[in-house]
């Protein structure tokens, strides 16, 4: 089933065009992987899924994007739709507070005050996140103690906290070691029955170990938008195989 | 539900915070408007050239004179001589703490600093009139109120100023010049005077300019060591007395009435005009310095 | 080898001139504190500091509480008006906006407005047209101007320094734009906005020339709250002291001065301690 | 743990300050001191010392160019204890062993002298006011001129004006009393009021120290009681307001504690201060 | 030829030990790539070969550096070794100045003032970096207004212009795009007949690319030290296989 669908979408920075013409249908509980070279836009699409661009000034976006075939652009509040679409970003970025008052954070903009339910959901997030028991005895220390590895899955939890369906990942592994990389890697394939995960790479191991589907971005278009082993076995676009097989990048 | 209550506190904050913003622009209006208000006047009554070009200032006399040359060509001494005993030691200064101090003596080094910006301008001006006037007739000869003494005294007075600045820009020099110069053979010293301060010159000169700001405002400790005497420009010395604008200002308010009190607000008006005369040289600086 | 020797020892001099150069600020500095603090301290007691004033005690009892009644209140009135113009400058403004570009320019001139330009200015306004008189609250009025620019630029610094990412964090979970602002990036922007304050503190406690004309050399016998009364600031009560010529005053203005810097001081240094704490509670 | 400036604190009595002065050259330009244009003691010794010439309907103030000028008799007193060859003019209330006060065509200024006229250097302290006179303002102005408040005068060293002092008892009136003017005179009322808080506890004062011609004005355009002039009324003032005498204050001409002279003429003085005698060897 | 003989090398940041016990020898003419997971001490002991790290509080090494066989940390000054020793960084770092000033600041430095020697060397470097016919008309120039690439390719010419023997590069093309990269590599394999050159990279293409000699880091050891082609295709760690088959980083 389709979860989110794009629809001839344009994006332009100003009078810089980032996306040309996409299309694209993202599948529910599958993880589909964005690679390309660096400037193709992965970013910048991953983004407008749940309009943090609009905060940029002078971006202009035509075309449609749907999630539940809702136009995300037309029919809902960006802060509903922040909730149902979740982010993790490149660099861990936990809040300057306590690992509890992170993960809290979310459920509160939302309206929950009540203590038990937030303790609830904080334990529920950081279980989800397989990190509950590294720091349940640190809920009130500060964030920024945590490795990095740790403050990302703190990320990843944030983002369960407000309970979303899609979740977001722009290059989440790249600022970690190999041993959090595999932990978060772990934890993507063991969520995703519950979730529709997209996550930008720009390590097409990564990509080939985890991804349902993968879509090549060259200079802000798709070049290619299949299902992972296919793209990286038998690719149908010249420029693809280029790619994965490492001539440029 | 939720959102639109969300909403309407957003639209009522940003109002706010708009109007806050505005403040600024109204303050700077409403000094503007009555300055001139008051002052403008009394410049029309005088005549602009009188009192801009007359070094003649003669108050208390029938018929009176009202010619501020004299305190605007001091005060462009004083500051001048501030910039030029000020500005050398608290670059080096700045170097100093930037790039050269051990942490030991930065953790006692910069407080003192930030102290040397918090102490009151009559501290300076007792120290100034106790110890450097002395010190200054002793070994110079002359009475010691001077041109030069006023000139020590601002330019410690904005030593913090040109420090800080100063210092934050060569600390935002990014590292990797400083290993670009090293990796070809310089020395740590070479590098910093070649590379980190050319590159971090914005912000040594915003600081010069805000430090110069700093002395030709700075009154209550220039009218203790400066002598205020009104000196005809050909006797304008470095080691005699001197009166600037702001001095005269503060000595003769208490006194003035008339033409005499709105003569005093013109002087401040010129002192404001010398100011916006730096701030645009100050936004010049930022533009050509955004270009970059 | 030659040159090599010669590039060694231009590099020596420079680096002892700036060692020199480093040394000779903090020896000044040390130089004008036990200047005024050895004459001064020995005179302070009980009754200068907290006595009644009369012209035999000369006590600084009321000018300090006047002093410390003008930080507050000046504060309480400019803190608010500067973050909000920040808050303004740095997260709500578009980028190239002509309003910003006035404002900045506004803030900038206000900066470098000499505090004597402030007296004429509230001399004008705030005691003859408004009516205030001489008064602790033209005063407070007049200040409260003067240290808006010091408020807004560091304050400006500070929220412009929160990295993005945790903007983008905050947003990305589906809070507003407010929320972030005084949830997330005030907070964390919070040790500069207070060092922006020390400044402040700093700049009102020593401040004589604009409050000269505003808020008056009166001096009370006992302190008052009354934003009506006119009522010296220590800077002015040292001032006056210094003025009237009497060896005694004379000794007791240095105590004056003496008090002056132990108050920047400790302002300095819980400030300081206080912002590190914050910062450290931040990234612990 | 003494003060670290250098200057060494002369202990002689004024009487006796005939120190060989065996450092003194007389060959060096003399530093002449004066007080600020706002000043009364400078509207009254340059108008007695004739360095303001009236030639027709002109009137000139030939201070010597160059010379300091002072907003304050702490000042001129500093400037003079340092500067073995300077010259200034104080309150004779103000003279202290810090420097000497010299003879004016051989009459010491002593109070006895000033009494008798012999000691010509003086000038009047004026409290003006402004129409009638509300009942508390003029119960203030009883108590000055009793001889409660003359006593007062005296002790200060300035001179009683008031022929016949009348006994003075409270009244028991409340309310505030707005007084502004000469800083000169600043120090004596001072001092009368808090005499007359004792007698009467409920009357509050303001007091600001701003300068004889800004006192005038004060009471003048009513936004102060009492104004204070160390000088005398210019013939429009007089015309718009009452005059009381509270004292008669001479005007000490001070050199430096090194300087062996000890008396100068007043023809001497005036020369100086215009600037046609400029070394002290000139000086017989 | 042996041009640098790295004798038991350990290198401690503080207490943290950063490199183990090296010992390699880098030849002369020829590329000698150093590969590894991020963290590894690629840098480091880059670094330590022209004595960068000096700067560093708090650095200590043992061991012994040889360059030609003298002590680079006993028997030279600094200031020479780093003449001897160039370094191009990751960043581009060009200085703030015309792309002329840049070229010709390290000669000054080293106490060449003739107009016209300056002049030839700056030429030299320039066209050695292949870059003086793109440049040649603007040298007045900012440097600053360069692409990345070409930036970069200043940072080399730099490091030409005080006659290095041996160049040290740190990832020079990780913020490059393709064709900037395939330029600089170009170029690499061009100059090492003159010079010995030791590289820096993430990525193993480019290792496989250009160098002769690789050596594989982990954890501050050197797993494995060969020639590129044997290291690439008969890889003798097992740690080195997983690391080249994208088992992680
Ligand atoms: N705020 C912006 N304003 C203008 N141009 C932008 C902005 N953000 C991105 N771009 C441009 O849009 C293009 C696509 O950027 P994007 O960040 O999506 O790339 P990416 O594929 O994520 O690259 P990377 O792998 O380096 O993260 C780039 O050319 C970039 O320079
Ligand atoms: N100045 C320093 N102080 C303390 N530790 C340091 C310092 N520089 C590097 N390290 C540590 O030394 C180890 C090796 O660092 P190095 O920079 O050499 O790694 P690298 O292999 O170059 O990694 P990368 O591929 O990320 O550049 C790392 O664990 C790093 O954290
Ligand atoms: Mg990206
Ligand atoms: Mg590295």
């Amino acid at each position: 089933m389709s979860k989110i669908k794009i629809e001839d979408v344009n994006l332009y920075y100003g009078e810089f065009q980032a996306l040309k013409n996409i299309n694209m249908n993202i599948k529910e509980n599958e993880i589909t992987a964005f690679i390309g070279p660096s400037g193709c836009g992965k970013s910048t699409l991953l983004k407008s899924l749940n309009r943090m661009n609009d905060l940029i000034e002078g971006v202009k976006i035509n075309g449609r994007m749907l999630l539940d075939d809702v136009d995300i652009y037309k029919d809902i509040d960006a802060s509903v739709l922040r909730k149902r679409v979740g982010m993790v970003f490149q660099k861990p970025n936990p809040f300057p507070m306590s690992i509890y008052e992170n993960v809290a954070y979310g459920p509160k903009t939302h309206g929950i005050k009540q203590r038990s339910k937030l303790d609830d959901i904080v334990e529920q997030s950081l279980r989800a996140a397989a990190m509950w028991d590294e720091v349940k005895d640190r809920l009130k220390k500060s964030a920024l103690g945590l490795s990095g590895g740790q403050q990302q899955r703190l990320c990843i939890a944030r983002a369960f906290s407000v309970n979303p369906e899609v979740i977001l990942l722009d290059e989440p592994t790249s600022a970690l070691d190999p041993i959090s990389t595999m932990k978060i890697e772990d934890l993507l394939v063991d969520i995703k029955k519950n979730y529709t995960i997209v996550i930008v790479t720009h390590n097409m191991q990564q990509a080939t170990r985890i991804s349902d589907k993968t879509g090549f971005f060259l200079h802000g278009e798709v070049v290619e938008f299949d299902d992972t082993e296919k793209l990286f076995s038998m690719p149908e676009n010249k420029k693809t195989e280029d790619y994965i097989t490492g001539r440029f990048g | 539900m939720q959102s639109t209550k969300a909403n309407y506190s957003e639209k009522l904050m940003q109002a706010v915070f708009y109007l806050s913003a505005l403040i600024s622009i109204i303050a700077v209006i409403a000094i503007c408007l009555f300055l001139l208000l008051r002052g403008i006047p009394a410049i029309g009554e005088i005549g602009i050239m009188e009192f801009i070009l007359n070094e003649k200032w003669k108050p208390t006399d029938y018929p009176p004179s009202y010619g501020i040359l004299s305190m605007i060509v001091g005060s462009t001494y004083v500051t001048a001589g501030a910039i030029a005993i000020g500005v050398p030691i608290g670059l080096m200064c700045a170097v100093f703490l930037a790039k050269f101090c051990p942490d030991t003596v930065y953790k006692i080094a910069k407080p003192a600093v930030n102290l040397l910006a918090g102490i009151p301008s009559i501290v300076y001006g007792f120290f100034g009139m106790e110890v450097i006037v002395p010190f200054l007739r002793e070994n110079f000869g002359g009475n010691g109120f001077s041109i030069l003494s006023s000139s020590i005294i601002l330019g410690i007075m904005i030593l913090p100023t040109i420090i800080s600045i100063s210092e934050s820009s060569i600390r935002s020099v990014p590292l990797s010049y400083e290993e670009g110069s090293l990796g070809l053979g310089a020395t740590k010293e070479e590098t910093v005077f070649k590379i980190v301060l050319p590159a971090a010159k914005s912000g040594v000169f915003t600081s010069i300019i805000l430090g110069i700001g700093r002395a030709v405002g700075e009154t209550m400790a220039v009218v203790m060591v400066a002598g205020n005497a009104v000196m005809p420009l050909d006797k304008i010395k470095l080691l005699k007395p001197i009166r600037t604008l702001t001095t005269n200002i503060v000595t003769e308010m208490s006194y003035a009435s008339g033409l005499h009190e709105e003569s005093l607000i013109a002087t401040g008006v010129v002192l404001f005009v010398f100011i916006i005369i730096l701030n645009t040289a100050l936004s010049l600086i930022k533009t050509r310095d955004a270009k970059n | 080898m030659d040159v090599l020797r010669r590039r060694k020892t231009i590099s020596l001099i420079l680096k002892l001139t700036v060692w020199f150069c480093g040394i000779l600020t903090v020896g000044i500095l040390i130089y004008i504190l036990l200047f005024i603090l050895l004459r001064g301290v020995p005179k302070i007691n009980m009754e200068f500091l907290f006595g009644e004033y009369n012209s035999d005690t000369l006590s600084a009892f009321s000018s300090v509480v006047t002093t410390i009644e003008m930080v507050i209140i000046s504060l309480f009135i400019s803190v608010p008006i500067g973050v909000f113009c920040a808050i303004y400058l740095t997260e709500y403004a578009k980028r190239g906006n002509k309003t910003v570009k006035v404002i900045r320019l506004a803030v900038d001139t206000l900066a470098g407005i000499p505090s004597i330009v402030f007296g004429l200015f509230g001399m004008i306004l705030f005691v003859k047209l408004l009516g205030f008189r001489a008064s602790v609250l033209s005063g407070i009025c007049t200040l409260s101007i003067m240290i808006l620019p010091l408020i807004i630029s560091s304050s400006e610094e500070a929220i412009k320094s929160v990295p993005d990412m945790y903007r983008e964090g905050s947003l990305g979970l589906g809070a507003g734009r407010l929320r972030t602002v005084f949830r997330i990036v005030l907070p964390t922007a919070m040790p500069g906005i207070l060092s922006g304050i020390i400044l402040a503190i700093g700049r009102i406690v020593g401040e004589t020339a604009a409050l000269i004309f505003t808020s008056g050399t009166n001096v009370l016998k006992n302190p008052t709250l009354d934003l009506m009364a006119s009522q010296r600031t220590l800077a002015i009560h040292m001032y006056m002291l210094a003025s009237e010529g009497l060896p005694h005053s004379k000794e007791m203005a240095f105590a004056t001065g003496s008090i002056l810097i132990i108050i920047v001081f400790l302002v300095n240094y819980t400030t300081t301690k206080l912002a590190g704490r914050i910062g450290r509670l931040s990234d612990e | 743990k003494e003060q670290p400036s250098e200057q060494p604190q002369p202990q002689q009595p004024v009487e006796q300050p005939q120190q060989p002065a065996s450092n003194f050259d007389a060959d060096k330009d003399i530093t002449v001191v004066a007080r600020d244009a706002a000043s009364g003691t400078r509207g009254a010794f340059h108008e007695i010392m004739e360095i303001i010439q009236k030639e027709g309907d002109t009137t000139v103030d030939k201070l010597v160019v160059g010379a300091l000028e002072f907003d304050g008799t702490d000042k001129v007193i500093t400037a003079v204890e340092q500067d073995k060859y300077g010259i200034g003019y104080i309150s004779l209330g103000s003279v202290s062993e810090r420097i000497k006060a010299i003879e004016v065509n051989s009459v010491e200024p002593t109070i006895d002298n000033v009494k008798s006229g012999a000691y010509s250097v003086a000038r009047p302290f004026l409290l003006v006011t402004k129409g009638t006179e509300s009942d508390l303002v003029k119960d203030f102005l009883n108590f000055t001129e009793s001889i409660e408040g003359q006593k007062i005068v005296n002790d200060r060293n300035f001179i009683s004006a008031v022929d016949s002092p009348k006994e003075y008892t409270g009244s028991g009136l409340s309310g505030t009393i707005k007084v502004a003017g000469s800083t000169s005179v600043a120090p004596l009322m001072e001092k009368l009021q808090e005499e007359y808080n004792k007698l009467n506890p409920d009357v509050k004062f303001e007091m600001q120290a701003n300068g004889s011609s800004q006192g005038i004005n004060a009471a003048i355009d009513g936004s102060y009681d009492i104004g204070m002039s160390s000088r005398e009324l210019k013939d429009e003032e007089a015309a718009q307001l009452n005059r009381h005498v509270l004292a008669i204050d001479g005007i000490a001409v001070i050199v430096n504690n090194e300087n062996p002279t000890d008396d100068l003429a007043a023809e001497d003085i005036t020369a100086i201060y215009t600037g046609e005698k400029t070394a002290w060897f000139e000086i017989e």
